[in-house]
């Protein structure tokens, strides 16, 4: 038995640790360090329509535990993706998760169509969260009607199963994943970045050339673990949890929020071999916890003994 | 290109928040082409949460040791000023493309041009040139007397100028004045350094082929994140480099500075 | 002249810096390490109708250059504050925000009253975006209708200038922040706190008994910056910028952000001698700014030259 | 109470992972309670955010050294067992309230139960009490022979019982079980442990009156941010005591443990 492996829609894991959308490329630079084929499953950077240079530079800056980026989902376009990137990750045979983005709806439903079609995809990850560009994307995220409409019409497209990735910079995230799932989405990631800022006090303006960008690491971990702990109570679709993981047990942490599986995103850029130690350290953790399967952990903060834990 | 935990052999400063750190590792081994950088972890905590990138400056390959030199600047650098003989730092490295060796024939003459803290790098590229019978010419900008560095080393190899804002060393003014007043006869120019100095080499040197090392704020340093990316003169407005895995070093005109 | 005097409605504060509500009791804590009367002003802890125990216990847990809350507003009730905590800080002669909260809006309207009847008390700052009381607080801050409702009510009752304080945990923080402004609000403070969590691996239930906690410090400045870069563009009455400061540094930035003052929270427990120490490097960096009065900061990373700062 | 930057005189593991660490400084002059606590802050950086509260456990007045025992757990107690002679610490203190001394007369009894990690704070206890004539009697539990600790020490000062959960030293057991299957004789008694074990003492030896010393998360540890607060036996429900400023010792029976 692995006691690592977890099944979700369109993906069968070996083990529940993923590379985030973003922060992975499309695996040539990560293959370098280690064998790829080791990983749950690898989310990789978001696809649009057509060829995108992003914002202009600087695109990160640091802040405490953590970093903002507005890179503006610079890509070669879906069809060049599906040319030349997609085929170098087949000899490693692990499912993909095709993250997906767009402005406007059409431009979501041509790369889901597709994106969804490639054989070596798994499943798709509809970016309605990405807060650094300017003509989409983030109203998608934050009204839920249009995110459900935007769900519906892809998943009428996709031929794979559909995860929405939910941005966290919203009144009631609850309430925008009841929305996806009703629209029929199989599943959720969470969360992308928050929106952030730094000044910079010699220019006495914005870091980044874009102003705004993406916290993500470590600093938004909580964010994600209370908003995974809510949301995981209120649907009954499987979540892909990510914000800040940095080691075997955070991993735990997520699960134990209500997360099936797990993304890690800019601790890849501290430590390129992060996603395989994780996962090399899985199973004496488990040990320590006296858990035989993983998956037995999932939800675990608030599935059994909900009363005693209110009781302290 | 490996992560690994070098030992600090030595550091000082040798200059007004200038450092030279001296590194001990197996990884030192595959440093051999000047130009090249290597990303560090400065410290344990995610406080600063991303790795620095320091270029090579010098390389003892017969005993394994990398020498840096870095100014101090923010929370990054002042950590690693901390760092004592013997204590571990998690470098990944050699990273990027370095100067190419292999432009110029024996013989021939090269023009280094650096300006404060882009100086390091042409110190490993000047030892090699000459090694391989090249003149090496170099043209070394500071913003001040207090703030100069290497000036023997690189005097021990080839011709060198200074030129420092305040004129408290050499020449008053920036590297281009050096350049202008003096008519350099030199085959390649190598550059690295503020990219208004590269900026300033570009337009009053327009004539001269040869390689830009640049500079860019950094996720990954491998090429994953895409945060270090340029234009490319003449592409597509969607064309793009990235300085950590194509550069930092391209050749003079290939992209937008 | 002093450079630091800043002057806002009902706060004539000799520097921008003042404590957080919540994060110096009353200030008798404070008193035993410096002379209160550096302080430009001081925000007390909230106030509330009746006498609240707040939550049980564990009621703080550490993240990453973070800490999560779950007080739940403990405090002895409107009442005894004016009778036994307001007269300590007489002798300091330093203007009082006074921070008032509650579950329903006549609760709120009683303590304003009160309250801002008190010759001590300079202004109020309506708590509408305590994430840590189930029973109220927390719809006010993210429904910009009801809060704007609040916000008249408590202005018909109350004799003082009244501040907003906005929570962060919402889809479009102009909107609440203009709703506010157009119902009355003399100002604005912000942020507080954004929700989240941690679990413990070994109980596997969420360290804080409350479950959920407000996240401050240094982890949630970036979130801070870009809320009161957006908002102090939205609106025009002042902010009171908070959310991760530590350092004169940080407090300049939130002043060329668009805050007029700085509340500093977190970091007294970490240092009890933050407010001193920063009000005491403020002139320094002036000098090193060239920047003869703080007041010319205030806003001054989107204020002028905003064309070329998107140039880059 | 004051903040002050303390140097530290030397750090040893003195059982499995419990650290003594001595530190200096003029603020050690104040500490002058048994059961007063420190607060320090372990890192430079913001990680971890908050100080860590650590009980005195003695203190040499006339060489301002103040002597803390330790359990390194998680992030917070490793690094500051990565601290080394000389290193300097920011330390917030004295805090709280301790053992009240003159609760006993000449010639009385005290007992002192104190359960692993809470042992620390009863040994100044002990010598303060017995340099002013009172008998003392130790009861120190531990998990095993590997986690005990200052056992000499307390022998020094009178005579000491010890319980280990698995019998590995002394009697198998908790500190409960020492107490019931001796009939000390004692007019006070001084407890500081886990509050399973206080809960204990308070339901198992009900008669007994002296003081309990408490645990609580802290934010600020000087009462401000009213993180650590009790609720008070028989006092409404919005009374509380702060274990930070109140505390950390109460009378037994003052608080709802
Ligand atoms: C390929 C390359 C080679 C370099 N070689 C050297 C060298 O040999 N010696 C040296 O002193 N410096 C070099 N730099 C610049 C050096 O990386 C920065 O000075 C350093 O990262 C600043 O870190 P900090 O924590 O002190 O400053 P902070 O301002 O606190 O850094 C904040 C963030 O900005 C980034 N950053 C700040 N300045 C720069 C910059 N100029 N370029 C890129 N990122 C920056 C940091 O990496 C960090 O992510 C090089 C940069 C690059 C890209
Ligand atoms: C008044 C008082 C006196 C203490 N005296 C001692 C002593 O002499 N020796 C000793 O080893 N320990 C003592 N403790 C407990 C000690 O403070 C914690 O073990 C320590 O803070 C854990 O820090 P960490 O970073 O290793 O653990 P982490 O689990 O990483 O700490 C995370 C957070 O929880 C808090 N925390 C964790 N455990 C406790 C606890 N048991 N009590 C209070 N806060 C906790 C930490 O302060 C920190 O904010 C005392 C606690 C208090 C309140
Ligand atoms: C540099 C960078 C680029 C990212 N690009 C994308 C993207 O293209 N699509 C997407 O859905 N999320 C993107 N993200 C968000 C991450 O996938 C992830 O949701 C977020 O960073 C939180 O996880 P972390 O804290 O582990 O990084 C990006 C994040 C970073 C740091
Ligand atoms: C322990 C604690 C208690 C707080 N109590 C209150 C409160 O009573 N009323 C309020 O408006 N904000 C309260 N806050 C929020 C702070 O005033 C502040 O808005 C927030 O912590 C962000 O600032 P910081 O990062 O500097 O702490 C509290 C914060 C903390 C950490
Ligand atoms: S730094 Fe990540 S792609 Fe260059
Ligand atoms: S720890 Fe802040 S009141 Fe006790």
């Amino acid at each position: 038995m692995n006691r690592l492996a977890i099944s979700l829609p369109g993906l069968d894991m070996k083990n529940p640790i993923m590379p985030a959308s973003g922060c992975f490329g499309f695996g040539r630079e990560y293959a370098g360090f280690y064998d790829l084929s080791v990983l749950g499953a690898a989310a990789i950077k978001a696809a649009t329509a057509e060829a995108r240079f992003g914002n202009p530079t600087p695109r990160v800056a640091e802040t405490h535990s953590g970093m903002l980026n507005a890179i503006g989902l610079q890509n070669p376009g879906v069809d060049k993706i599906m040319e030349k990137e997609l085929p170098f990750l087949k000899s490693y045979n692990i499912p993909i998760v095709a993250n997906i983005a767009g402005s406007r709806d059409e431009d979501y439903c041509e790369v889901a169509r597709k994106l969804s079609s490639h054989p070596q995809v798994s499943v798709l990850e509809l970016n309605i969260s990405c807060p650094n560009v300017k003509e989409g994307g983030i109203q998608f995220g934050t009204d839920p009607k249009t995110a459900a409409e935007l769900t519906k019409k892809v998943k009428s497209v996709s031929s794979k199963p559909v995860y929405v990735k939910l941005s966290p910079n919203v009144s009631n995230i609850s309430e925008m994943a009841k929305a996806v799932e009703e629209a029929g989405a199989d599943g959720l990631s969470m969360i992308n970045t928050l929106l952030g800022m730094r000044i910079d006090l010699k220019t006495r303006k914005p870091i980044l050339a874009n102003k705004t960008g993406g916290l993500s690491g470590p600093a938004i971990k909580p964010v994600a673990i209370r908003m995974i702990h809510e949301v995981s109570q209120a649907v009954s679709i499987p979540i892909i949890g990510m914000g800040g993981v940095t080691c075997a047990e955070d991993v735990i942490e997520f699960m134990l929020a209500g997360a099936s599986a797990v993304a890690i995103g800019t601790a890849n850029f501290v430590d390129p071999l992060i996603c395989p130690d994780i996962i090399s350290k899985l199973p004496e953790l488990l040990d320590h916890m006296n858990v035989n399967h993983i998956s037995e952990l999932i939800g675990g903060s608030w599935k059994e003994c909900e009363v005693p834990s209110l009781s302290r | 290109m490996r992560k690994e935990m070098v030992s600090v052999v030595s550091q000082k400063e040798i200059a007004r928040n200038i450092f030279e750190l001296k590194v001990k590792g197996d990884v030192v081994s595959d440093m051999t082409s000047p130009g090249q950088f290597v990303h560090m972890r400065v410290s344990d905590s995610f406080q600063p949460l991303l790795r620095r990138p320091i270029s090579i400056c010098d390389v003892d390959l017969t005993s394994q040791t990398l020498t840096m030199l870095y100014r101090k600047e923010g929370a990054g650098t002042s950590l690693l000023s901390e760092k004592k003989d013997g204590d571990m730092i998690d470098l990944l490295g050699p990273l990027g493309n370095g100067f190419p060796l292999d432009a110029l024939a024996e013989g021939k003459t090269a023009l280094l041009v650096g300006g404060g803290i882009g100086v390091p790098p042409l110190y490993y590229l000047a030892k090699q040139l000459q090694k391989r019978g090249i003149k090496v010419i170099s043209v070394l900008g500071f913003q001040s007397f207090e703030d100069a560095f290497y000036k023997e080393k690189f005097e021990a190899v080839g011709e060198v100028f200074i030129s420092t804002a305040d004129g408290s060393q050499g020449c008053k003014g920036f590297v281009t004045d050096v350049i202008k007043s003096h008519s350099f006869t030199y085959d390649l120019l190598y550059s690295c350094g503020p990219s208004v100095m590269l900026k300033a080499l570009e337009q009053q040197v327009p004539s001269a082929s040869g390689y830009f090392s640049l500079e860019e704020r950094m996720g990954c340093g491998i090429g994953a994140c895409f945060a270090c990316v340029c234009h490319v003169n003449g592409g597509l407005p969607s064309d793009y480099v990235k300085v950590c895995s194509n550069g930092p070093v391209f050749p003079i005109g290939e992209v937008v500075l």
